[in-house]
């Protein structure tokens, strides 16, 4: 019962965070309500037995990628934009299409089968710790994405030099 | 090897050695190769006279050409009394005018080139007198046609002389047209395209017939007519004669060997040569004679009017050959080749001396502007006149008996359409003997008509030309020794030779007639004769105002022949301007341009207009493309689930 | 105990919402902020999968969303920069280069 | 598998033949981009080296035999079954002879003519060529194809990067047509492919039996990419275009080997894969070779451009050749094979004068010439070789082929003989006025004092005079390369039944 209640009300602000985010005007604050809404996706991970999910969660979704978003937010000047048509008169049809994509998905889970569970279960992982697991997996069976991935990160790195930076004048 | 295989490579020899090394090594000793090649060849002809004289017909393939499949053909030569003849006709004539042109050609740039082409053509005409099957006759027959066209065009600045090659080439290829689908013909009815299966085998199929595009015909009519396409195309008989006269624009020497003496006369060896076939069809002779007849007369009445020095002489060429063609016709094929034979050697000397004459005026050609030559050139007028006398038919020289021999075949002939001929070409004996004697008086008679300064240098040519007038005379004169009438022959002493000596080849049809009748054409041909040139004296020597009145009054019959019954003017009218227009205004304008670019450029537009439409919903917005997308994941997994 | 379905529709409301705001609004930023959205609504899915599963293999397939949205958002912020310098406006209405 | 012959030479002299180009290609790659005389010696050394290696096939060929010779097979993609399968039969030797001459013609001619991007022109040369002999080598339908479709775009650079001021547009043009014809062919290719249980060796191909219905769609998917090429009438619109926009070497392959490759594909893979089907559609073959033949040389008679003529002329000569195929009977398919070798000396000649004389005054306007036979004398006479050549004059190569061609097409059909017959004419016609008003009439003063062929020039042209020449007076060295096999394709086409020779009663009296 309790762990339905703390479900609702997560789930409740999560729903609601969201909504916020994509309707504020001003995209600060939409960042601002985004920031709370990672929040609450980091507890609901918590709650999943995903204690390292959520830490970076907090970390690089609210602590870097969010701040980006504020820095690149505020390095704009957006000030003109903000009394200009914020939606795009088109939005009953993308509202429809949404809708009627929900309900086609949501009617999916209904044919939802449980497979075969694996050998992670809670205990297992509490016995061992999260960090760990996930670490042990991460370097030994997914050690070549993982190197992958830090190649791409790599090159988004040299990417957004290479397309922030000013043109030099010559 | 045959030695005699020697007899055409020689002169090809010549040729290679001027073309390659003539421009800048040889230059003015050019003609020695040419010369010296031609006078081996002229060697080894007469020795195979001499061999077939004893009873020898030489035949042998060289190697083999073309294989492929049932189909084989061979460089070969076949060496009998008929190739014997043309030889020595080749050989003599070829060397004669070599030697003449040494004289003739002297100083010109192409000095070299001349020679080297006159080499190729003396190998080109002796491969196709001396072929042993059809293909290599076709090989000569090009290679005569392709000499010509360099010699015709031989001065290539001049416009009308490029032309003039031009069209020789191109309406030759008319008449080869026809002689190729006779090869095919023969070859898919014999298997082979050697002479010696060929007419042994052709009696057997006498009647056969032969389906030739969806209509049966007479298979050997079919087969003659083909191979007569080319030989009238060759030979310049009607319709295809159009190309002879132009062809006077090349070098005078060209016109005695090619277009007198020779290559025009191909035409004849190949219809004597295929006898066996042409006697098979009664048909294929009556057209031969036919063309033949009309050919001469026509001819003929154009010689009359015509002022250019050469062009009659051409006239008078394409009349004697439609003459040979007529005693083919009749069946009479030895007294063709005599007459071709005989033919040689005035009409070469006809054209040596015009040639002469030539060199005297400067290269002045129209009769009207020369006249009493003769104080200034002797040897020229003594020459000239003789081979007139010879072409007029007068007793004892070379002309009359052949011309009296075909004369007689005609009438006492088995043709249907022989006493036709005759009559025809009795008349035409006249008008010949008529358009040379206006020549001659025109020329030699009378007070000189050109400028001062042309006779100021008019003078006699040199030894090298003159001496191969002289001896040519010879030949008009006494050519015709060798065939003198049973009729004169009998009383004198001598035979036949020449009938006695082709009959292996050609046969020897018996004239029905009786001595009496024999006599009568023959005093009729001599009257004819006779008359031609008094008839010419009158008008040109007493009368000299005469031609100039009849000229006024008979003026459209005047301008017709003038201009040559407007057949050049047909022919452009029906062909080349249809030809051009259908190219530039139909094929190019319309069926490329409209119809097939129209499909290929069509499709492109098509697919451009298509895409111009898809491109309005291309807006570049992100957004629009994202709900397309969206719209597209909906749709997707609505299918699932519904499955 | 909460069933699985409740987080997967859950996440399945916020990714719709987020698509909703992808494809509505016509500031560009707050569009980026949409895609990280739904994003975030995958990842949800992905670690309730794993829990219910008892497989690591679904936080793994986050930890790797997550790098890559930090890439992604690295180069589209810098893209938007460098768009609002040459256009002056950050309205994808504007942006139309691709117009056919 | 079909029974071959092992290749006997000790070394895989065909992949040798294909690579060696591209090896030179991947050198001249290397080579320093100002230094354009070393890419020139470069790929004259390896056009050189290839014609000298591909010498080696024409002494070592086995005429006895209609088996294909100097057989290379390796795997290649085992899970489609493609081999990499290389061989050569009496049909196919010549044209690779032909290539490897004609390459080493073009780097010389191209020797000064070439100013801009001179590596990358002879890098295209040479993969050009590697491309082509690969087409003539392929035993393996998808190999073929892929060489196929190589050619096309070191072409499509030749034409569009140094052709003339139209050059984009004949470029896109030829490859679009072409494309368009070799996509179809590709799909008959996968029918075949399923059809004979997944195999792409040709030869395993031309053993099975296909159901007519099969055979006609096969036969008009194939038609599309090989009557492209040819080109027939009437999809020979990218043919003048193309020649005339092209640069000389450009033109000279494309008429020298290009085109043949159509005829070719006829030869290799519509016949014998579709006996029936080529039967079938024998008559219209025969009508649409004649139409080109007549309707090419008509075209050409108000042309006013040089190249557009020779390229016109070209339409009338392969209507010959593939009235030549499909006659169906020894003469025909020989002559048409000759004549696909003549037509590549001839016309490859005819474009290489041209584009030696092109050098020199920059116009292509044959109003603009006239009376060159005084200025350049040794030019005028190697045309005039040519041009004889081109007119089929007894004692040139162009002769024989023609003839054969007549001859095999009269026995085969009348009617074609007798029109294809025609169409000597009008060719005299045509290239003796071009003859004429280029060479001969007053010298126009555009082209006085223009200079006589170098001795660059000179050897470019003298090996074609001399094929010229020995084709016409020696054929046999050249027609006993294809007995065996052209009798082994007739066989094939005609049902295994009796050669269409001649078929009349005194063939056999006579024997």
């Amino acid at each position: 019962m309790l762990q339905q209640l703390f479900f609702g009300y997560y789930a409740f602000m999560i729903i609601i965070l969201s909504l916020l985010v994509v309707t504020r005007g001003n995209p600060v604050h939409s960042v601002m309500w985004m920031l709370l809404l990672f929040f609450h996706i980091a507890g609901l991970y918590l709650f999943l037995n995903a204690e390292f999910i959520a830490a970076i969660q907090v970390i690089v979704y609210a602590g870097a990628i969010l701040v980006l978003f504020l820095f690149v937010v505020l390095l704009l000047n957006l000030r003109e934009e903000l009394s200009l048509r914020q939606i795009a008169g088109s939005w009953p049809a993308a509202f429809f299409i949404v809708a009627a994509l929900f309900i086609t998905v949501t009617a999916a889970l209904g044919a939802y089968v449980q497979g075969p569970v694996g050998s992670y279960s809670i205990e297992a992982v509490r016995s061992e710790t999260h960090t760990k697991a996930l670490g042990r997996l991460l370097y030994t069976e997914y050690l070549f994405p993982f190197e992958i991935a830090s190649l791409i990160l790599l090159v988004a790195v040299v990417g957004a030099v290479v397309l922030a930076k000013r043109k030099l004048r010559s | 090897m045959n030695s005699y295989a020697l007899i055409p490579f020689l002169p090809l020899a010549a040729f290679v050695i001027n073309i390659l090394f003539g421009r800048k090594y040889l230059k003015e000793n050019a003609h020695w190769v040419s010369i010296l090649a031609v006078a081996g060849s002229w060697v080894l002809a007469v020795m195979a006279l001499i061999d077939v004289l004893g009873g020898n017909t030489i035949n042998f393939d060289l190697y083999t050409w073309m294989l492929s499949g049932g189909f084989k053909v061979s460089v070969g030569f076949l060496i009998d009394q008929l190739t014997v003849v043309m030889l020595i006709v080749v050989t003599t004539c070829s060397t004669l005018i070599h030697i003449y042109s040494v004289g003739y050609m002297h100083g010109d740039s192409g000095y070299y080139r001349f020679f080297a082409y006159l080499s190729l053509f003396t190998f080109s005409m002796l491969m196709l007198v001396m072929a042993n099957n059809f293909l290599q006759l076709y090989f000569g027959w090009e290679g005569v046609g392709l000499c010509s066209y360099f010699l015709i065009g031989y001065y290539f600045n001049k416009k009308s002389a490029s032309d003039a090659g031009k069209k020789a080439f191109i309406v030759n290829r008319f008449g080869d047209f026809g002689f190729g689908l006779g090869i095919f013909v023969v070859f898919l009815t014999f298997g082979t395209v050697y002479y010696e299966p060929v007419f042994s085998q052709a009696g057997g199929l006498a009647e056969a017939t032969f389906n030739f595009l969806g209509y049966d015909v007479h298979l050997m009519t079919l087969i003659a007519l083909l191979l007569f396409c080319g030989s009238v195309g060759k030979s310049a008989q009607i319709p295809l004669h159009v190309w002879l006269p132009d062809a006077m624009e090349g070098p005078t020497p060209v016109s005695a060997l090619i277009h007198a003496a020779t290559m025009v006369t191909a035409g004849v060896f190949l219809v004597a040569r295929c006898s066996p076939i042409f006697s098979l069809s009664e048909t294929a002779l009556m057209v031969v004679a036919l063309t033949g007849a009309i050919t001469s007369l026509f001819a003929a009445t154009i010689g009359l009017v015509q002022n250019d020095l050469k062009r009659i002489i051409a006239y008078s060429t394409v009349s004697q050959l439609g003459y040979m063609f007529l005693a083919c016709g009749v069946g009479a094929y030895t007294a063709g080749i005599f007459h071709l034979y005989t033919h040689a050697f005035f009409k070469a000397l006809l054209f040596l001396c015009a040639g002469s004459v030539m060199h005297a005026m400067g290269g002045e050609l129209d009769i009207q502007k020369m006249g009493n030559l003769k104080k200034y050139m002797p040897v020229t007028y003594m020459t000239m006149l003789i081979a007139s006398f010879s072409i007029s038919g007068i007793p004892g020289l070379a002309g009359f008996f052949s011309k009296d021999e075909i004369l007689w075949m005609a009438y006492a002939g088995e043709s249907p359409v022989g006493k036709f001929v005759w009559a025809i070409g009795t008349l035409v004996a006249f008008l010949t003997a008529f358009y040379s004697f206006r020549l001659i008086f025109l020329t030699f008679h009378g007070k000189f008509r050109g400028t001062h300064d042309q006779e100021h240098h008019l003078h006699e040519s040199p030894k090298s030309m003159t001496i191969p007038l002289m001896l040519l005379c010879v030949g008009a004169v006494a050519a015709g020794w060798v065939g003198i009438p049973a009729l004169i022959g009998e009383k004198i002493g001598v035979h036949n030779y020449i009938a006695e000596f082709m009959k292996p080849v050609l046969g020897h049809p018996e004239g029905h007639g009786t001595h009496g009748e024999e006599m009568v054409v023959m005093l009729i041909s001599i009257t004819v004769g006779l008359a031609g040139i008094g008839l010419a004296y009158f008008m040109y020597i007493l009368r000299p105002e005469l031609p100039a009145r009849l000229t006024q009054q008979l003026s459209a019959v005047h301008r017709i022949l003038f201009n040559k019954y407007y057949v050049d003017e047909l022919y452009s009218f029906i062909i080349v301007r249809p030809a051009i227009w259908t190219a530039k205004n139909v094929l190019i304008g319309i069926t490329d341009a409209r119809i097939i670019e129209a499909v290929v450029n069509g499709v492109p537009s098509a697919i451009a207009a298509l895409s111009s439409g898809l491109r309005k919903i291309q807006t570049g917005l992100m957004q629009h493309y994202a709900t397309i997308m969206a719209t597209g994941i909906l749709i997707i997994v609505a299918i699932m689930l519904l499955r | 105990m909460v069933p699985l379905h409740w987080y997967l529709t859950l996440s399945a409301a916020v990714f719709m919402i987020g698509m909703f705001g992808f494809l509505t609004r016509r500031n560009i930023i707050i569009m980026f902020m949409s895609v990280e959205l739904m994003l975030n609504a995958v990842n949800i899915s992905l670690v309730s999968f794993s829990h219910y599963l008892q497989d690591m293999r679904g936080h793994i397939l986050v930890f790797f969303v997550i790098t890559v949205a930090a890439a992604e958002a690295a180069i589209g912020l810098a893209i938007i920069i460098s768009l609002f310098r040459n256009k002056q406006t950050a309205h994808v209405d504007e942006m139309n280069e691709m117009k056919g | 598998m079909v029974q071959t012959m092992n290749n006997t030479m000790g070394f895989p002299i065909l992949s040798m033949l294909i690579f060696l180009p591209l090896v030179g290609a991947a050198v001249i790659l290397l080579l320093n981009r100002a230094n354009e005389k070393a890419s020139k010696m470069v790929s004259l050394l390896v056009s050189i080296a290839t014609f000298l290696l591909s010498l080696l096939l024409f002494t070592n060929f086995d005429k006895s035999t209609h088996l294909m010779q100097f057989v290379e097979q390796h795997e290649w993609i085992p899970s489609l079954n493609m081999t990499y399968y290389l061989g050569l039969d009496g049909i196919s030797v010549l044209f690779v002879l032909l290539s490897t001459l004609v390459t080493i013609l073009c780097v010389l001619i191209s020797w000064e003519s070439i100013k801009t991007k001179t590596k990358e022109f002879f890098i295209s040369l040479l993969v050009m060529e590697g491309a082509m002999i690969g087409v003539f080598c392929s035993l393996d339908f998808m190999l073929f194809y892929i060489f196929w479709e190589a050619m096309l775009i070191p072409m499509y650079l030749l034409i569009g990067v140094w052709g003339g001021p139209n050059r984009v547009y004949a470029a896109v043009k030829f490859f679009l047509y072409t494309l368009v014809g070799s996509v179809l062919m590709l799909v008959g290719i996968i029918v075949l492919y399923f059809y004979a249980g997944r195999t792409f060796d040709i030869l395993e191909l031309m053993t099975k039996a296909y159901p007519f219905k099969m055979q006609l769609v096969l036969f008009w998917a194939f038609f599309a990419a090989f009557a492209v090429k040819v080109p027939m009438f009437p999809v020979h619109t990218w043919l003048p275009d193309a020649h005339t926009e092209a640069p000389t070497a450009g033109s000279v392959i494309l008429a020298a080997v290009l085109i043949k490759m159509g005829a070719y594909g006829f030869l290799r893979f519509s016949m014998p894969l579709l006996p029936d089907a080529s039967r079938a559609m024998t008559p219209i073959m025969l009508t649409l070779s004649v139409i080109a033949i007549i309707y090419g040389g008509i075209i050409c008679l108000a042309q006013t451009d040089l190249k557009r003529l020779i390229a016109y002329s070209s339409v009338s000569h392969m209507g010959f050749v593939t009235l030549g195929i499909f006659a169906l009977n020894t003469q025909g398919v020989e002559g048409g094979i000759l004549q696909m070798l003549n037509h590549g000396i001839v016309t490859g000649a005819l474009f290489l004068s041209v584009g030696i004389i092109y050098d020199r005054t920059h116009t292509r306007v044959i109003a603009d010439y006239g009376g060159v036979a005084s200025v350049m004398p040794i030019y005028a006479s190697l045309f005039i070789v040519f041009t004889l050549a081109s007119i089929g004059l007894p004692a040139t190569n162009g002769f024989i082929g023609e003839f054969l061609i007549l001859l095999g097409g009269f026995t085969a059909n009348q009617w074609a003989g007798v029109l294809a017959a025609s169409g000597i004419i009008i060719g005299a016609g045509y290239m003796l006025w071009l003859y004429q008003r280029v060479f001969f009439m007053e010298t126009n003063p555009k082209v006085a004092g223009l200079q006589d062929v170098t001795m660059r020039e000179l050897i470019t042209l003298l090996p074609m005079v001399i094929l010229i020449f020995w084709i016409g007076i020696y054929p046999n060295t050249f027609l006993s390369f294809m007995h065996p096999s052209v009798l082994h394709l007739l066989e094939r086409v005609n049902g295994g039944g009796a050669p269409a020779v001649a078929a009349n009663v005194m063939t056999q009296i006579l024997k």
